[in-house]
């Protein structure tokens, strides 16, 4: 066995990568981060509305959050149910901050950080040494964010007796205006959350997670150190999350435990991961982008029985038609999928058909999804008559 | 010393309408691998059908259960069709449970709008039919309310600890292929549980409605404290949620009388979290330990 | 089981299908937001003026959000069938912020820069009106809002509340209270039990914030003795014990620091352990459920701003306020129908918009905050005057109304009650 | 004498009030196989629970080369190069066969300058799964899941390596092609704790049999004179009666 140091162990989705393959996705993404920072400043040029700077933001903190999230309970299969807990600290430490004077939005950000840090690991340490159940954990932590937020609402030193305001934040000059500062700050933790999820899960430690996810005390027994890296992986997810609260705070401003600790944010990040599938970091972003933009689109529409509905339509028919979630179901047609994505996105894009830029990308996304929930048998004989012209 | 005792009533009075409104999302939960979060949207509708029996057509309250019960059942069963033709894993029927819950909450708010609504006073003579034994007051309909707990809970554990379709039942949870080799019919007995469970979150939910105030966006103020009893009292067991339903109202409403009503979640919470942290599996053996594998 | 999950596959791509051609359907209309026009002669032939808003049309707070979609609309109907503003058609472009202050937050980005709109109007509830208010200030837009109460939290120039309970409101709002109730002189309640919700505004007025007072203090400083005070969680499910420590403080009034459906529940565990309160008041009820409560309820006195009764009627608007939403409440369904402080607040919001785009004659925005805060408008609350010292608060309009034989009645101030009521 | 890689001192272990391992002391020579027999229930599988730290002794001391074993957490004892294989196969059901092996090579005694997915490959193709590397491991039949748990517990590059009835479910070719693999294992230097019930395959590999029922040591030494003891066919037999 000769011993020949190559790169660390490949990312284990199905289909062997070569390396031209290896480096496009990167390739690919680099350039679309590229876009989005430009953004702002073309945004008046291309003759888009302002409005898509405030989508874009609360679009990378739902990436983010998502992301954050996916990189422990996805990876490691303790879903957790009270992702608010990591979210609400980075909430609270910028709310504490703006009770004497407008914080720096980078000392905010850190702090939070830090503090959904602190806040995991004590968790994680009471938690990991008792061995609890997958489905008992989730629901172990739910009622953990619940108690928490009782506790924040009636501890004043923390919770500001009920209410705590942020209105103003101090930030560098050259980020512009307070939309285009969370534009440009929410992007950038959005990829640092990305960027953490996909190298996690390229390296031994994400590795280790996958082992843990289908059988902890034998990957215990093979030598992953299973404590360790649930800790590891809860408190990288918390700071993100902490980090990506500290900034969401200013988009509230109006700041109240029940809101922030409530179920909102603690459920949403969980469909979205399980709707965008969580055995890979594109799950929970591609999950973000499908749920926040349609439910931007339905309270566009005004009409509130008829977003709710389609939501909930939409959350069965995705968990049940794609088990595994949209991006596991692409993987097994990833050039069907892409092509409808990108096919139905230029059409509406360059039509207008689908009212903007949001519309467009939403019905993309419901169109690709469609490709990927016909069934194989159906497919094959879709494929193969396409392909041969003639019926069988 | 007669405040204790008040509040030892009171707290019992609440714990039979958590455990009635537990049982089914515990059973089902344990027995029926569903984590069930349209379990909330079932009461409900059912705490709705309730509202517009008495308020519109003018029938008794209680009397309403028989509209409400058929409707909780049939919800149920159709649930647990579905749940069962569709195979998902755990954390899918959340998703899904969850999306119907949705649904049910858009249908609810499309008939009966956004408003808060809550039976009047003329319409509900539960509201002021109190039972008084010295100083001590109590509610009729809670203590019919805590009857039904009983009845429901005992009724379960009975089935599931004594009689032979309980001993298939768990049989079939342990080892499905094992079960499925001796005979058992697991979709039959399945239906079953989900039957009680129809049964019992509709009890719940007409008593809700005969209680409390509602609106489509009330149904999620139950999920914390059905979680507490559920995971306090461990998985389908019946005499653990109705234990752990108790200890948890007598718990709130001793924090209610004696500190500050803002607490009392807080309280129910941290025991449910304190005990959690030293006996897992909750206060008793869930019925069918998920045997290590 | 190959054979049940192809199926189930298939559902589901017909059902996506179907989404897709849902939600293209619906929102083929062009513009987003489903704007009401109401009205058919409207003046002038030019494109209309478009005021765009949020309301809590979901989740907790759509109660009442409800009420003031149901104003406004019959306030633009109103409007256009008398001219519109400037000669031009009025459309109100409404989006449902769900209860989240989030949602407000980034739809008002979304009226201001996507759906270009002229004018702004608040959405309900404090939390949605604070998230707002931040955008609307970052783009210089007039911002009148009608529920929000935590007012000393509010500084920008260009908002214009109709909470009218001046700026110190938990002072103002409580010596109001407790002035009604020492009109019973000899009779006057000397001690007092609060019993508060704490959500932020029925908080803020039972116990101020910082340095601004709430009901309990004011209540000390007056020498009432104050024999519980007792706070109870949003969502509280159970009324026993509360109900207990109340008989047992047996306060001479009971001040509830009630939301929507707090007090009916409240009243019903107080008369099962047979105890009746000699005065009660409840802060922001839903009226509807109050009166529901029956018998219990009887004697209960509340805030308000604007009750169907004189001299509200004769005020301007007074009575198109009344018949129309009443009208429009029944035709929906309401439980009650009853146009009450919430559909007041939201008209004279409503006028407020109407007098300053009038009085300026454009529709720029420092224009209209000019003239509004150097003019007094007519509206169903009375004449309001906007100080600019006071960040744009003025007088304390706050009356306080009892439930009389059944019906609510003004019964204090004097010069708000109808034919002399007084409180009993 | 060659040295012990494996020393047991009295070790017990309950189930509540039963006793599964009853004051066991044994040992395994480096380079040995040794066969770990006795009628079923006897404990056998609960003593490579133990020794591999998947459960925790109730008493007494295991020593792994020098250093005490029992007290460490389970993933440092693998780091020392002990691996196992499970009675009942337990594959890692949602990644790919490569990358259940990769897993050992990634963590375990497995040097980190070794690409896990390299040498992953290699152990496949020495248990004969090398086609089926990109296979789910859900996929795979009894016999391929077998060969998969003996591929993972070598990837982690041990020195002592515990086989828990690999040949149970087993055709007599597959049987054949397993004692094979056994030996080349033998003689890559590596112990071998035998478990099996399958005496023809005893005798043939195991330099050493320890002899457990229920829970106690009832004999050790070379396989001949063992399975002529009187005391270890009684207990075969016996429980054949009882």
């Amino acid at each position: 066995m000769t011993a020949t140091q190559t790169r660390a162990p490949e990312a284990p989705t199905r289909p062997t990568d070569n390396a031209a393959r290896r480096w496009t996705t990167p390739g690919v993404l680099l350039v679309l981060v590229i876009g989005l920072a430009a953004l702002p400043t073309l945004q008046e040029s291309l003759g888009l509305d302002a409005y898509l700077i405030v989508f874009g933001y609360t679009l990378f903190f739902w990436v983010t959050q998502a992301s954050a999230w996916n990189l422990f309970s996805g990876f490691s299969g303790y879903l957790n149910f009270g992702h608010a807990i990591f979210y609400g600290a980075g909430v609270y430490v910028t709310a504490n901050l703006a009770r004497e004077s407008d914080p720096n939005i980078f000392v905010a950000i850190l702090g939070g950080a830090l503090a959904a840090a602190v806040v995991a690991a004590l968790i994680g340490y009471v938690i990991f040494h008792r061995g609890l159940a997958h489905e008992i954990f989730a629901l172990f932590t739910f009622a953990l964010a619940i108690a928490i937020g009782v506790l924040v609402r009636n501890v004043d030193a923390i919770g500001g007796g009920g209410v705590l305001m942020v209105s103003m934040v101090t930030y560098p000059e050259f980020l512009g205006s307070v939309n285009e500062m969370l534009y440009y700050l929410g992007l950038l933790l959005a990829v640092v959350a990305v960027v953490a999820a996909a190298l996690v899960q390229r390296s031994r430690l994400g590795l280790g997670l996958f082992a843990i996810r289908d059988d902890e005390r034998v990957a215990e027994t093979m030598g992953v150190p299973t404590f360790r890296y649930k800790m590891i992986a809860l408190v990288l997810a918390a700071a993100i999350g902490g980090a990506s609260g500290a900034l969401n705070a200013v988009m509230i401003s109006f700041i109240e435990p029940e809101a922030t600790f409530g179920i909102d944010v603690s459920v949403m990040v969980v469909l979205m991961a399980l709707v965008g599938g969580r055995r890979h970091w594109a799950g929970p972003v591609i999950g973000a982008v499908l749920m926040f933009s349609l439910s931007d689109r339905l309270t566009g529409l005004g009409m509130t029985e008829l977003s709710q509905l389609l939501t909930g339509l939409l959350l069965v028919v995705v968990i049940v038609g794609l088990k595994g979630g949209i991006h596991e179901r692409w993987q097994r047609r990833p050039r069907a999928g892409l092509i409808t994505f990108l096919g139905v996105l230029l059409v509406l894009l360059v039509t207008g058909l689908g009212g903007g830029f949001i519309g467009a990308l939403l019905f993309a996304l419901l169109a690709m999804i469609v490709v990927l929930v016909v069934p194989d048998a159906w497919w094959a004989r879709l494929v193969n008559r396409s392909r041969e012209g003639q019926p069988r | 010393m007669q405040q204790w005792i008040q509040a030892l009533i009171t707290g019992l009075l609440l714990g039979g309408l958590y455990a009635t409104l537990s049982l089914g999302f515990s059973l089902t939960w344990g027995l029926l691998r569903t984590i069930n979060f349209a379990h909330f949207g079932f009461a409900l509708l059912a705490s709705y059908v309730t509202y517009e029996l008495s308020t519109v057509h003018g029938f008794d309250p209680l009397l309403t259960l028989v509209a409400t019960v058929p409707i909780g059942v049939a919800l149920s069963l159709g649930l647990q069709w579905f749940v069962s033709k569709v195979k998902l894993d755990m954390f899918g029927t959340l998703v899904a449970t969850f999306g119907l819950l949705l649904v049910l909450e858009a249908a609810i708010s499309r008939y009966w709008l956004q408003d808060l609504r809550r039976i009047p006073t003329e319409n509900n003579p539960w509201l002021s039919n109190v039972l008084s034994v010295g100083p001590y007051t109590m509610p009729v309909v809670q203590i019919l309310g805590l009857v039904a707990a009983v009845a429901l809970c005992g009724f379960s554990w009975w089935l599931l600890q004594r009689s032979r379709a309980g001993y298939a039942i768990r049989a079939s949870v342990e080892n499905p292929t094992m079960a499925r080799a001796f005979g058992i019919d697991a979709t039959r007995l399945g239906y079953l549980i989900a039957a009680i469970s129809g049964v019992s979150v509709a009890i719940a939910g007409s008593m809700i409605g005969i209680l409390y105030a509602l609106s489509p966006a009330s149904a999620l103020i139950w999920v914390p404290v059905t979680l507490a009893v559920v995971l306090l009292g461990g998985l389908a067991n019946p005499v653990g949620v109705a234990i752990s339903a108790t200890a948890l109202a007598l718990a709130e409403s001793f924090t209610r009388q004696f500190a500050d009503p803002s607490l009392a979640q807080l309280v129910a919470l941290g025991i449910l979290v304190i005990v959690l942290l030293f006996k897992p599996s909750g206060l008793f053996r869930p019925t069918v330990e998920v045997s290590e594998r | 089981m190959k054979k049940n999950s192809r199926a189930f596959s298939t559902l589901g791509s017909i059902a996506a299908l179907s989404l897709i051609l849902a939600a293209c359907g619906t929102s083929s209309g062009g513009t987003d937001g489903n704007s009401s026009t109401g009205g058919s002669d409207a003046g002038g032939s030019e494109d209309p003026i478009r005021v765009g808003g949020t309301l809590a049309l979901s989740g907790p707070l759509a109660a009442t959000g409800e009420i003031h979609r149901l104003a406004g609309e019959q306030y633009v109907e109103w409007l256009n069938d008398n001219g519109g503003l400037l000669g031009r058609e009025v459309e109100w472009v409404l989006l449902d912020d769900e209860s989240n202050p989030q949602t407000s937050a980034a739809a008002y980005n979304r009226l201001i820069s996507q759906e270009n709109v002229d004018l702004l109007i608040g959405p309900y509830g404090t939390a949605n009106i604070t998230a707002a208010m931040d955008v609307a200030e970052r783009n210089e837009m007039v911002f009148p809002q009608h529920s929000a109460t935590l007012t000393y939290a509010y500084d920008y120039d260009r908002h214009f509340p109709l909470f009218a309970s001046g700026i110190d409101s938990s002072r103002t709002v409580s010596e109001t209270i407790f002035d009604a109730y020492a009109e019973l002189a000899d009779e006057a309640p000397q001690t007092v039990g609060f019993v508060v919700n704490q959500n932020p505004a029925t908080d803020f007025i039972a116990h101020g914030h910082e340095d601004a007072p709430g009901s309990v203090q004011v209540a000390q400083e007056r020498g009432l003795d104050v024999v519980l005070e007792v706070d109870f969680p949003q969502g509280n499910t159970d009324w026993g014990p509360i109900a207990q420590r109340i008989k047992d403080a047996d306060p001479d009034l009971l001040w509830v620091g009630a939301l929507g459906g707090d007090s009916p529940a409240l009243l019903a565990a107080l008369s099962q352990i047979g105890w009746e309160p000699r005065h009660q008041f409840h802060l922001f009820p839903a009226p509807g459920l109050l009166l529901g409560a029956g018998e219990v309820a009887e004697g209960a006195t509340s805030t308000t701003l604007y009750e169907p009764q004189e001299p509200y009627l004769s005020f301007e608007g007074g009575q198109d306020v009344s018949e129309m939403f009443t009208a429009a409440a029944e035709e929906a369904g309401l439980p009650y129908a009853v146009a009450e402080m919430q559909a007041g607040l939201s008209w004279a919001t409503w006028q407020t918009i109407t007098a300053g785009v009038e009085g300026a004659g454009s529709l720029d925005q420092g224009e209209i905050a000019d003239y509004l805060v150097n003019n007094s408008i007519e509206t169903v609350l009375g004449e309001i005057d906007f100080d600019p010292e006071q960040n744009n608060y003025y007088g304390d309009l706050v009356a306080i109304k009892q439930i009389q034989d059944g019906e609510f009645t003004v019964v204090y101030p004097a010069d708000k009650t109808a034919d002399g009521t007084t409180i009993n | 004498m060659s040295t012990d890689i494996l020393r047991t001192d009295a070790v017990t272990k309950t189930f509540g009030n039963l006793r599964a391992l009853d004051q066991v002391t044994m040992s395994v020579r480096d380079g040995e196989i040794l066969g770990l027999v006795g009628p079923n229930g006897s404990g056998k599988s609960t003593m490579i629970n133990v020794l591999s730290g998947f459960l925790r002794p109730s008493g007494g001391q295991i020593h792994f080369g020098d250093t005490r074993i029992d007290t460490l957490a389970p993933h440092r004892v693998a780091e020392l190069g002990l691996a196992r294989t499970y009675q009942i196969p337990r594959p890692f059901s949602t990644l790919s066969t490569l990358e259940n092996v990769m897993v050992g090579g990634s963590f375990g005694r497995a040097r980190t300058d070794r690409d896990p997915r390299t040498t992953g490959m290699q152990w496949l193709e020495f248990v004969g799964l090398g086609d089926q590397a990109d296979d789910a491991a859900e996929s795979l039949t009894l016999h391929q899941r077998k060969q998969l748990e003996l591929a993972r517990a070598l990837s982690c590059e041990p020195r002592l390596i515990m086989l828990d009835e690999v040949l149970a479910g087993l055709n007599p070719t597959e049987i054949e092609g397993a004692i094979e693999l056994i030996k080349s294992i033998r003689d890559l230097g590596i112990a071998v704790v035998f478990v099996e019930h399958n005496m023809r395959a005893v005798k043939g590999l195991c330099d050493r049999l320890f002899v457990l029922q229920s829970g106690q040591q009832i004999a050790e030494g070379d396989p001949a004179t063992v399975l002529s003891d009187q005391a270890v066919i009684d207990a075969y037999l016996g429980s054949q009666h009882a």
